[in-house]
């Protein structure tokens, strides 16, 4: 955190940022759909596309079942919050964030939690089998992603000396990057990438586009949600996207980020950032096209890896420190 | 009484004594009820005699009541009580045993050794009390309370138990003067007490299990 | 406090139980057996406290030349006597009328119950106060006779075995007693000649130090086994579980309250004389390594019974062994452990007795399986069997878990005496505590497992007051007060006491 | 302080005898006992904080007539803050308590049950209270025993009498150990008093100290139900009355912890090697992870509630442990980090298990069941219950921004400071305990989520459920306190975590208080700010921020349009609670992947139609997961132990030879060894 810093300067990054996750979320989700679109030979729709979507949902007129409580409605925007919460935890295009202070990796992890409970009470509330079916395997593959994160994060937070991640964007931004012990930083790089797919419901954990009730996990829980409740949710799974990008992008690779709050500073880190995140989308639709689907108890061994990963990061970093 | 050296009366009370544990063996050996008792009776005897003996050299005259309550109570009045109960349960023999004759008779001669070596390292003291006597009183003792062990039948063991007292008595006389008198006498009442309540109760029982067989006395278990 | 009214206290402790016993062997009908009966008690316990207060004064008391001897180990156990005895005769009133009522026994065996009762009490008293180890030893003796008939008093099969081996093993017992203290005297005329006062216990205590040591081991050993026959120490305990199981509750209440008592004050008085021939470590060895034997196996017999009196019976075994494991150890928190043992014990397996005749009375069975839900059925009683439970389990804040927990620490912190462990073993502590473990889990499954629970729809319900249950009430208060305030003059009795077993 | 003690005491005390001797009318009953048990709790809460506020500690003391035994009572930190955390619980159950029993007028004595909770109450505070070892053992069983009774209260159910029974042996077995343990301390110091515990004459050798140290964590560890020691828990505390649960899951199992802290850290000075901390590492992390995996398993609420302790008690230990380890390396300032974080871990436990099971007791009062298949729908029928319990639920599962999560953060942070011990084991193992307590966390989110989603939402699965009505109004009070300070104690660290400070200060000896605060108090950091900082109120903030730009986004993108109701979609068939996902359904893919641990019995029973196999009448599914420690650990024990027993009756086998035999023996033995 920087203790001199103008309150004024402060609300406007953090606004700043959170317009940036808002609006470059539906985008991301757009070009993954549309590199996958190309890959499999069809045109496609537009990167703007989910844009569109998202007006639409807002405006229809939202269909609840008998069934539910006033949990289901307030889902939404339980979700949203604590998504668009955890994405202003991590450094977007400038290194030192205002909130830096209100959390760390802890936080930013049972940040997402929250969300997530919420969903599977909502999956849960509908009162049919698909959301119920949903919820559990959502809480399964929640529970095999988590530990593994911690453990990748720490990893990196002993290079920096820090579990804050703007602290860490920083100091590391400051440093060479992940050039400063190599080894532990792939491991954990590996691991953290493992987790992204998972937590992001992105294939091989997970398929969004899909509604085979057989397969489907984060769709099932949201099945029953329609109109401007389905809108919200559709745009905090767009925002958690990015945010993991966000992360793997800022935290493995911090290279052009900005470490000062010039305006050029500001403008190239934001360039930068799209650029690395626009990657990270084209990478993820190449694998979305390379892979199929696990089994949801094959997935267990995926995330295993990914924690051994993260392990072995640990005891690299040790070992090679003495 | 000029040949009656101290040591003359030492032998002839150690004699008395000896007496005693010989009867002890016979009554281990033998089967017959009936012949148990009169043994014991002749026991009681020679315990008195020797009891006598001793009141006479050491002039302690309160033993001579002893010796002539056991004459009456050991003598004469337990013996009858016996041989009415044996008479009234018609068993006239001990058929079997726990420990079979000779091996009683052999432990008997192991636990006199025992008697005499644990005896072995006290002081004699004054003219007359010996630590023989004691041995052999501790030897008796151990033989009724094994032949308790060794025997079935109510009476027997009754006829065990009444052992041990002779043993015990001639501990207290022969070794010490015997005890005061009011302690004889209470021993005495008690014992005859006592013998006459395992009378009783050999009744009852005969009546309960129909047999005096105490080996029969299982029931009550853990 | 004057001569004469010692010498009237203690001819009256001797007298009261004495003329009773003539008295309700002649009088007829049970109101005025029980008035004599009560009368007789009620001067006994008078007598006891004058008794008591004169020892606070002189520290010891002697009458009739020195015949009698009290001080505070005996006055402690005279307090038992007196209490139990007190309790139990309460108790009888209810007991035994509705036996008689209900046809059990015959009116005019009353009359011989209760003679055999006085003169029980009466032997017990003599052996406290007899300042001879003869005449104690008669006393003892002398209970075993009275007491047996009392035990095989319903002459059922199981009575009168129970009362035989009574008869025998201790007769037995007490005869290997008898020999021991011919021992004692033997070796006591070689130091004071005369004859007369050789089996004096002041006299013994005097000239102890010069005692042959050979021959008083031999002694204590043989007085060790014979009253611990008696007291029913492993393995010489054999007769207890029978007897206790088919005596008549009031009586079972006395043999495991008080004449155990009795029986480890004849050894206690042996070995304060003993203690100065030999080393303390060889008698207090014994008794700790006896005391250890029988909680140990008691412990592991509590877990098996299915029959509520003879859990109670092993029970007795346990906690006698802990109190000889008490006064073995010694030391003052050791012998103080003990004492208040003693006293705690008697007070709760007088009480848990009491509740068993109850249940029995209204069960007709003496199966732990076949006794559900005391609580509806029988609500004083439930509370009487759970506080009696409960104490003997020794929680808190009964009196056992007090003197439990000062004999354990009085063990760990002085260990068994050298003779038998090799030092600083901690093994005898680790033993203790693990068998109490044992003990309590056995305990508690069956005695819950008869207060809880619904009853058999076949037993009537409720239970209105009688006489009978004033006892449980006094042990019940009792046994939680003295847990976390003992009375002033009981503490300096027991510190009195422990003085005397320390002193040498 | 001394007025506020006697207070206290004496109206417990009166709460212990007046329903006793008041009139039969259980209404007054009622109102006497728990009106004198919050009177007392909340002298109790005065009597904490003076003593927390209190520079040096308060004692008073009263001799007994017993030799050993004096009635000690010390009030220092420690105390004071176990004190403040009993009666803070004491008091909302006193108040829930008055209408929880209503539902037993009639049926059980109200009066002896009061006077019971009275006696409860009075005795756990005893126990935070005393200053001697023998008081300590009293007050300690007393606790145990009162506590018994409290769990037989439904004693006509078989299975309570055997968990009461359960609990009763367990226990006693603990106490055993304890009894050992200050025997050991005794030693050493020849008085039964703490303060001679503290200053030994000779001090203890190095394996007595060891010894002492297993026998005190296998004692102490018996109440805290600490794996695999917790057998007894799942089905005691389920057993007793709902606000008697939760005080025995909430506070009573804390007493252990108390004990811990008082023999490690003040008894022994915290002079200790480093692998003492790292057992109660272990232990902690063992007990976390087994806790909340057997809880996941659990579709009785109260047990899974029971097996939550389990877990709960685990963290705790992993923050103490985690201090233990970093005090042996000379850490200090670490080491108060892991015990605040331990400390702060047991105040919020104390809470939202406290919360919980009155939400629980709630739901057995409407419903009269315990089974969570047989909800459902509840939030309807019970709206502030359920309020309640959801929030109970969120700090539980340790989610942000609730009190469990800020304690939960502290130990990972503890737990993540460990790259600066020097040992390399320790460097790495302290990581790998914090990913154990990462999955606990999402397993402990998991299971509530289960836990309110199957009880309370959608549609109702039985007649119960469908008529349940919401409880009186002072239970719903009871639970709304709590749920506040849930929200408080989350909000506000930087209110408890000085005073927090100031208790694990007095044990270790140096405080950071400042350090941890940063921010002029807005943030929260584990000493150093540079490595990790915490502000719940910001984050609450942008949280609240963030959900109402949704609703403006909402609002502006032309959102507006009324809401239509209809069913659920089920396949074209109208929906019923058959077809809702069951609590054995939500957890089975969990149950899959952990069946190493599980070790899962399922059996499968299918009736089809006569007409054709195709199609199944009914279906009958049932799984077990096996009760390994039982099966592994407890049993043969127990087989042994009665094995022996009956080998030994033989020893009285009813032959008056055989009797006279013994003593023969003994006798000629005897004589033998004599010469």
């Amino acid at each position: 955190m920087i203790p001199d810093q103008p309150i004024a300067q402060a609300v406007a990054l953090i606004l700043a940022q959170a317009v940036v996750l808002l609006c470059v979320s539906p985008a991301i989700v757009g070009l993954i759909n549309k590199v996958k679109a190309r890959l499999q030979c069809r045109r496609g729709a537009g990167i703007l596309q989910p844009y569109a979507d998202l007006q639409k949902l807002f405006r229809k007129q939202p269909v609840l079942s008998t069934t539910t409580t006033w949990i289901f409605t307030a889902t939404p925007y339980i979700v949203f919050a604590s998504t668009v919460t955890a994405g202003l935890l991590i450094p977007v295009f400038a290194s030192q964030m205002p909130l830096n202070f209100a959390g760390n990796i802890i936080a930013f992890v049972y940040l997402l939690a929250l969300g997530r409970f919420f969903l599977i009470l909502a999956g849960l509330d509908s009162g049919s089998s698909f959301g119920g079916m949903g919820s559990s395997r959502e809480a399964i593959v929640a529970s095999l992603t988590e530990p593994a994160m911690i453990m990748a994060i720490f990893a990196i937070a002993l290079t920096a000396g820090s579990t804050n991640l703007s602290t860490i964007v920083h100091r590391t931004a400051l440093l060479e990057g992940i050039a400063t012990d190599p080894s532990p930083h792939l491991m954990a790089l590996a691991a953290v990438f493992i987790v992204a797919l998972a937590e992001t419901g992105r294939v091989p954990v997970d398929n969004p586009a899909t509604h085979l009730e057989l397969t489907m996990i984060h769709e099932a829980m949201v099945l029953e949600y329609s109109g401007r409740y389905l809108g919200l949710l559709e745009w905090a799974s767009a925002i958690k996207l990015l945010v993991f990008l966000t992360l793997i992008a800022n935290v493995f690779a911090p290279w052009g980020i900005a470490t000062s709050f010039t305006p050029i500073a500001l403008s190239i880190g934001l360039a930068v950032y799209l650029i690395k995140v626009a990657g990270l989308a084209l990478l993820i639709g190449t694998i979305e096209c390379m892979f199929a689907k696990l089994r949801l108890f094959r997935v267990t061994d995926l995330l295993g890896v990914a924690f051994i990963l993260a392990l072995l990061g640990l005891l690299f970093f040790y070992m090679l420190r003495g | 009484m000029s040949w009656l050296t101290p040591h003359i009366a030492t032998q002839i009370v150690d004699f008395g004594s000896a007496m005693l544990l010989v009867t002890c063996f016979a009554i281990v050996a033998q089967r017959r009820l009936s012949a148990c008792v009169d043994l014991f009776a002749l026991q009681s005897l020679f315990l008195a005699m020797t009891a006598a003996l001793v009141a006479f050299f050491t002039d302690t005259p309160h033993i001579y009541i002893a010796a002539a309550l056991t004459v009456v109570v050991k003598v004469v009045v337990i013996p009858r009580v016996l041989k009415s109960v044996i008479e009234r349960l018609n068993v006239t023999r001990e058929l079997v045993m726990n420990v079979n004759v000779p091996a009683s008779l052999l432990i008997c001669g192991a636990l006199v050794m025992i008697a005499f070596f644990i005896t072995e390292p006290i002081i004699p003291f004054g003219h007359l009390l010996t630590r023989d006597s004691l041995a052999i009183a501790l030897a008796i003792v151990l033989i009724g309370f094994f032949t308790m062990i060794s025997r079935q039948k109510a009476v027997t063991q009754l006829i065990a138990f009444l052992m041990m007292e002779n043993g015990l008595f001639l501990g207290a006389t022969a070794a010490t003067y015997g005890m005061p008198l009011i302690v004889e006498l209470g021993v005495f009442f008690d014992v005859l007490v006592a013998a006459l309540i395992a009378g009783i109760y050999t009744n009852r029982l005969q009546d309960a299990f129909d047999s005096v067989d105490t080996t029969r006395l299982n029931e009550l278990k853990a | 406090m004057t001569g004469h009214t010692i010498v009237l206290a203690v001819s009256l402790l001797l007298l009261a139980p004495l003329v009773a016993g003539c008295v309700s062997l002649v009088v007829s009908g049970s109101r005025w057996l029980h008035v004599t009966n009560l009368i007789s008690i009620g001067a006994l316990v008078g007598a006891e406290m004058v008794i008591a207060r004169a020892v606070f004064a002189q520290g010891s008391v002697t009458a009739f030349g020195d015949i009698v001897y009290i001080d505070a180990l005996s006055s402690i156990i005279l307090l038992i006597i007196g209490t139990v005895g007190l309790a139990c005769s309460l108790y009888i009133r209810t007991y035994m009328d509705e036996q008689v009522a209900r046809g059990v026994i015959a009116p005019k065996r009353l009359n011989l119950f209760f003679f055999l009762f006085h003169m029980f009490l009466l032997a017990m008293v003599l052996a406290t106060v007899a300042n001879s180890l003869g005449v104690q030893w008669v006393a003892i003796e002398a209970t075993t006779l009275a007491t047996t008939f009392l035990i095989a008093f319903w002459r059922r099969r199981e009575s009168l075995e129970a009362g035989w081996k009574y008869l025998i093993l201790c007769s037995v017992g007490l005869s290997l007693a008898l020999f021991g203290v011919v021992l004692m005297y033997y070796s006591s005329l070689r130091v004071l000649g005369d004859v007369s006062a050789a089996l004096n216990i002041t006299q013994l205590q005097q000239v102890a130090a010069q005692l042959d040591p050979h021959i008083v081991k031999l002694a204590f050993i043989f007085v060790f086994v014979g009253y611990g026959t008696k007291v029913g120490l492993v393995p010489m305990h054999s007769w207890l579980p029978d007897a206790y199981t088919e005596a008549p509750a009031p009586v079972a209440a006395m043999l495991a309250g008080v004449l155990e008592t009795v029986a480890v004050y004849a050894i206690l008085r042996c070995r304060g004389i003993a203690d100065q021939a030999v080393s303390p470590e060889f008698t207090g060895g014994l008794l700790a390594l006896f005391g250890l034997i029988s909680f140990a196996l008691a412990a592991f017999f509590i877990l098996v019974q299915h029959n509520y009196k003879r859990l109670f019976a092993y029970s007795s075994i346990e906690h006698m062994g802990l109190a000889m494991v008490g006064f073995g150890v010694g030391g003052a928190i050791g012998n103080f452990g003990g004492f208040f043992h003693l006293v705690n014990h008697a007070f709760a397996k007088s009480l848990a007795f009491f509740a068993a005749g109850n249940i029995h009375r209204r069960f007709k069975t003496v199966e732990i399986d076949q006794v559900r839900g005391l609580t509806t059925v029988l609500p004083w009683t439930a509370v009487a069997l759970l506080i009696s439970g409960l104490a003997l389990a020794a929680l808190p804040p009964f009196a056992l878990f007090t003197s439990e927990l000062q004999i354990v620490t009085a063990l760990s912190s002085s260990g068994l005496p050298r003779e038998w462990t090799q030092p600083g073993s901690r093994f005898p502590v680790v033993l203790l505590l693990l068998c109490g473990v044992v003990a309590f889990a056995g305990l508690l499954y069956r005695i819950t497992g008869m207060v809880w629970g619904s009853a058999p729809k076949d037993i009537v319900h409720g239970e209105h007051w009688s006489v009978g249950h004033i006892p449980i009430v006094l042990l019940g208060t009792m046994l939680v007060g003295f847990g976390l305030a003992l009375p002033d003059f009981m503490r300096q009795l027991f510190e009195a006491a422990s003085a005397l077993m320390t002193s040498r | 302080m001394a007025i506020l003690f006697f207070l206290m005491v004496a109206s417990y005390a009166a709460g212990l005898l007046l329903p006793l001797c008041c009139p039969a009318k259980p209404k007054i009953q009622n109102l006497v006992a728990h009106g004198s048990a919050a009177f007392g709790s909340l002298g109790g809460i005065g009597l904490g904080i003076v003593g927390l506020l209190g520079p040096e500690p308060l004692t008073m003391s009263v001799p007994s007539a017993l030799p050993l035994l004096t009635f000690a009572v010390r009030l220092d930190a420690l105390s004071s803050f176990f004190l403040l955390t009993i009666s803070l619980i004491g008091f909302a159950a006193s108040i829930y308590a008055v209408g929880y029993v209503t539902a037993w007028y009639g049926h059980i004595s109200i009066g002896l049950l009061g006077s019971l909770y009275n006696g409860f109450l009075l005795t756990m505070t005893l126990v935070t209270l005393a200053d001697d070892g023998f008081f300590f053992l009293i007050a300690w069983e007393l606790m145990s025993l009162v506590s018994y009774f409290l769990v037989v209260t439904e004693h006509e159910k078989a299975d309570v009498r055997y968990a009461g029974l359960f609990y009763l042996i367990m226990t006693h077995v603990g106490t055993a150990f304890i009894i050992l343990t200050f025997l050991l301390l005794f030693e050493g110091s020849g008085s039964f008093s703490f303060d001679a515990f503290r200053h030994p004459e000779q001090p203890l050798p190095d394996g007595i100290r060891t010894t002492v140290f297993l026998l005190a964590l296998v004692g102490f560890g018996t109440k805290a139900g600490v794996v695999p020691l917790h057998v007894w828990l799942p089905y005691a505390h389920p057993a007793a009355p709902s606000h008697i649960s939760a005080l025995m899951s909430g506070v009573m199992i804390k007493t252990a912890i108390y004990a811990l802290l008082r023999v490690y850290f003040d008894f022994f000075g915290g002079q200790f090697p480093w692998w003492w901390g790292f057992v109660v590492l272990v232990v902690g992390a063992v007990s976390a992870l087994l806790g909340v995996m057997y809880a996941l398993m659990e579709h009785d609420l109260k047990s899974l509630l029971a097996y939550h302790s389990v877990e709960n008690i685990g963290i705790i230990l992993l923050g103490i442990g985690a201090g233990m380890i970093f005090h042996s390396y000379g850490l200090d300032e670490l080491a108060v980090l892991g015990v605040i974080a331990g400390l702060y871990h047991t105040i919020n436990h104390a809470v939202f298990k406290a919360l919980l099971f009155f939400g629980a007791g709630s739901l057995l009062y409407a419903t009269h069941t315990r089974n969570m298949e047989e909800y459902g729908g509840l939030l309807r029928r019970m709206p502030w219950t359920g309020a309640c319990f959801l929030i109970g639920a969120v700090s539980i599962a340790a989610l942000p921004p609730t009190n469990g999560f800020v304690s939960e953060w502290l130990v990972f942070q503890s737990l993540f400071m460990s790259y600066q011990i020097p040992s390399l084991l320790m460097k790495l193992m302290l990581p790998i305990a914090a990913a154990m307590l990462a999955l606990t966390g999402v397993l402990a989110m998991t299971c509530f989520a289960k836990a309110f989603g199957i009880s309370f939402l959608a549609l109702p699965r039985t007649s119960h459920a469908k008529h349940a009505e919401e409880v009186p109004w002072t239970m719903r009070i009871a639970m709304g306190v709590l749920s506040a300070v849930c929200l408080a104690l989350g909000l506000a660290p930087m209110l408890a975590v000085p005073i927090i400070d100031h208790v694990a200060a007095s044990m270790i000896g140096s405080s950071i208080a400042d350090k941890m605060l940063a921010l002029d108090r807005w943030a929260l950091a584990p000493v150093n700010v540079e490595f990790s900082s915490l502000s719940t109120p910001a984050l609450g903030l942008v949280l609240a921020a963030t959900a109402a730009l949704a609703l403006g986004l909402v609002a502006c993108c032309g959102g507006t349009s009324s809401r239509r109701y209809s069913k659920t979609w089920a396949c074209g068939l109208n929906l019923t609670s058959r077809m809702e996902y069951s609590a054995a359904g939500f957890v089975q893919p969990i149950k899959r992947v952990f069946s190493s641990i599980y070790q899962p019995t399922v059996k499968l029973e299918t009736e089809f139609l006569e007409e054709s196999r195709y199609f199944a009448k009914r279906r009958r599914f049932e799984f077990h997961i096996a009760p390994v420690f039982q099966t592994y650990f407890y049993d043969p024990i127990i087989a042994f132990m009665s094995g022996l027993a009956d080998r030994m009756r033989i020893v009285q086998g009813g032959s008056l030879h055989l009797y006279l035999a013994y003593m023969f023996v003994t006798l000629v033995m005897l004589l033998l060894a004599a010469l």
